[in-house]
């Protein structure tokens, strides 16, 4: 997801969950950003400080990436992104997709293409604070 | 832990007046080609069409619109290119030729991403081209394009009927709308599938004969639509566009 | 937590001298009437001959075999049912004509439940009948069913062709013995799939032709063995059994 | 799967542990039934007792069922298999393969077929216990 496209949803997510609760102000919002979508956080600090608004206006976004770890399915050896070499190009895909991973990056043991992917991809709201 | 992107997708969509899902459960049957023609047929009347190719484990739409080579336009989020006056998002633009083995936990997290990040921006129709089976994205677009509409497709065989005849029962137990049915790949006279659509109380919609020279015309819209496949497409455009 | 089925899938293939994975990528190649028919070729030979249809959500190899209504007899497992002299199993047993709307998760686990529970005893070929697209299943049968050899079916289109290229990289990059490509539902004497097969290094086993009575042939064992379509079929096998 | 064919899976999973983990002797193996599977104790326990052997010859099997919880991926209801009408038929589809239940089960508040099952498919060894 994208540094701007990804604020939107993060601020309309933390807006929803805000009125569910009934929150009058939100302070503080966490933010879990996987490795994998190679997020520009300064984008994404500035994408977040143009859209808050409302309830939101005063929130600060504490942001922390979360490393990816790949494991085979097949031979259950480990891995992670550092060990990985692939190019700006593939990298820019994976960025947009984080599951073109499955395209381009294979287990280096066995070569299988079949390995389940944790922490590295996805952005999460993990946590929301603000009085009622 | 909240998953951000479900919360856009609506927005995302919410200048999209009409969603169209062309859909069988069975494979080989025509859908990707169907979905094609029918978005570039639209665009050439004026409409401004959108077309998705969620087959993303083997999407072919890029080999019908010759678009393997396109890449979207970063814009806060993304901006599908255009072929030929339609917004086209396919998987292929990310992958290349690369193969992409993806299971279906994976295809369902793919289409959340697209659709988290696609500015499809105000269309009149979106047509999406499913997958063979049924399976994780049939599921995901019931779940997360709530308004999709079916176009089913099916070839007189009762092998591809034997899977049609499922998906129906499927969308109809869950009062999803049915556009009704189009009978591909005619190749004579039999009435068998529009008898059997008809009973279900389903719309049939129409026939398109096995075309000869298809093949050639693929990659090539000009000659795409001046085949006598397209012109029997488009025949139907009316009854999918009033539905 | 351990799972138990794992450890007994490969004592309960043990009797199986050869295993063949029909498969395409593509839907609608052909695979599912090609692995029926070369089960009872073979069978008809006197091989001991079983036949898995693991397309879970859109199964038809018992439309071409007629074999909706058996039922597995249970014993220390499940013993798998006879059609003409082919042993059986497919997911429709349990199913009769129920929609199965299965998600990738789900997929895995019946294919781990079916391995589980067959009792093959012995068998000289176990052909089976793979679901279009590169997902679960394809990784699954990669990862259990580790001899598996594929039998790739394509048709003279550039769009089946399109998928078709993938998966031969997929396999090719695994090291996953391949037997071969067979052309299917050919019109002409276009070279174009025989040469791209050949170019990637793989061995084309032949065509197969369009053949405009096999319609009316499925669901009829008798009638199907007649069809030039059967025998064109029967002309490849001596290159299966000795791959 | 099948009482027989099922006592015969965890037989041969115990013993490779067994194997594996140095084992001189195994006193008590933990199961836990999937609800779904409608499997027959009696049958289990009788099939386990006639196949252990070696190692094996003196275990314990202590068995537990466990519930199957349906959740709708859609409207997020809840319910149980005593919530749940099928023939008997149906009901020995799903003890053969219990993913059956998608064909013949919907969701009883949106009719969706798309829930997840937890709880109630499978058949596990959660531990077993011998001496080195
Ligand atoms: N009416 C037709 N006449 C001739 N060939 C057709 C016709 N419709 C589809 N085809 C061909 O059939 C094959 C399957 O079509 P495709 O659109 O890929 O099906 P699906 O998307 O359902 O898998 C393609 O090679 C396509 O060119
Ligand atoms: N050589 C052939 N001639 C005529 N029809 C064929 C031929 N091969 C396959 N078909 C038909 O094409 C359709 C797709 O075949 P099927 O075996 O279901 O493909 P798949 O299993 O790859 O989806 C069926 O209606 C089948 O009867
Ligand atoms: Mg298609
Ligand atoms: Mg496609
Ligand atoms: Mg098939
Ligand atoms: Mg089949
Ligand atoms: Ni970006
Ligand atoms: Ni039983
Ligand atoms: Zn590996
Ligand atoms: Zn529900």
């Amino acid at each position: 997801m994208h540094e701007w496209a990804l604020a939107e949803a993060i601020i309309s997510t933390v807006s929803q969950v805000a009125e569910k609760e009934g929150l009058r102000e939100v302070n503080e919002v966490h933010l879990k950003v996987g490795e994998l979508q190679q997020v520009n956080r300064e984008i994404l600090e500035f994408a977040l400080r143009e859209m808050k608004s409302g309830k939101l206006a005063n929130a600060k976004f504490i942001i922390r990436e979360s490393r990816a770890t790949f494991k085979c399915r097949v031979c259950s050896h480990k891995w992670f992104l550092k060990n990985i070499e692939a190019s700006e190009e593939v990298m820019e895909s994976i960025h947009f997709i984080p599951e073109v991973a499955y395209a381009y990056i294979r287990c280096p043991k066995c070569g299988s293409p079949d390995f389940s992917l944790s922490g590295g991809r996805g952005v999460w709201v993990s946590g929301i604070r603000g009085v009622k | 832990m909240l998953d951000p992107r479900k919360s856009v997708i609506d927005r995302r969509m919410s200048g999209i007046k009409k969603i169209i899902a062309v859909s069988s459960g069975k494979g080989g049957v025509g859908k990707s080609v169907i979905a094609s023609t029918i978005a570039l047929l639209f665009a050439d009347k004026g409409l401004k069409i959108g077309l998705l190719d969620l087959d993303f484990t083997s999407p072919t739409t890029h080999v019908v619109l010759n678009a393997r080579n396109l890449k979207p336009v970063e814009d806060r989020g993304v901006a599908p290119p255009e072929v030929y006056g339609v917004k086209y998002m396919s998987l292929v633009f990310y992958l290349g030729d690369q193969v992409s083995p993806l299971r279906g936990a994976d295809l369902s997290n793919v289409l959340l991403e697209v659709l988290a990040i696609t500015r499809w921006g105000s269309l009149d129709i979106l047509l999406i081209d499913m997958p063979p089976g049924i399976s994780d994205l049939m599921l995901d677009v019931l779940k997360y394009i709530r308004g999709a509409r079916f176009l089913i497709i099916t070839t007189p065989s009762k092998m591809a009927f034997e899977t049609v005849r499922k998906l129906l029962a499927l969308l109809k137990g869950l009062k999803a709308p049915i556009i009704g049915v189009i009978e591909n790949m005619k190749m004579n006279d039999a009435t068998y599938i529009r008898r059997e659509v008809e009973a279900l109380g389903e719309r049939f919609l129409g026939e398109i004969h096995f075309d000869g020279k298809l093949e050639e015309a693929l990659g090539s819209v000009e000659s795409l639509l001046k085949t006598s496949f397209a012109r029997e497409v488009e025949s139907i455009l009316p009854m999918i566009e009033n539905s």
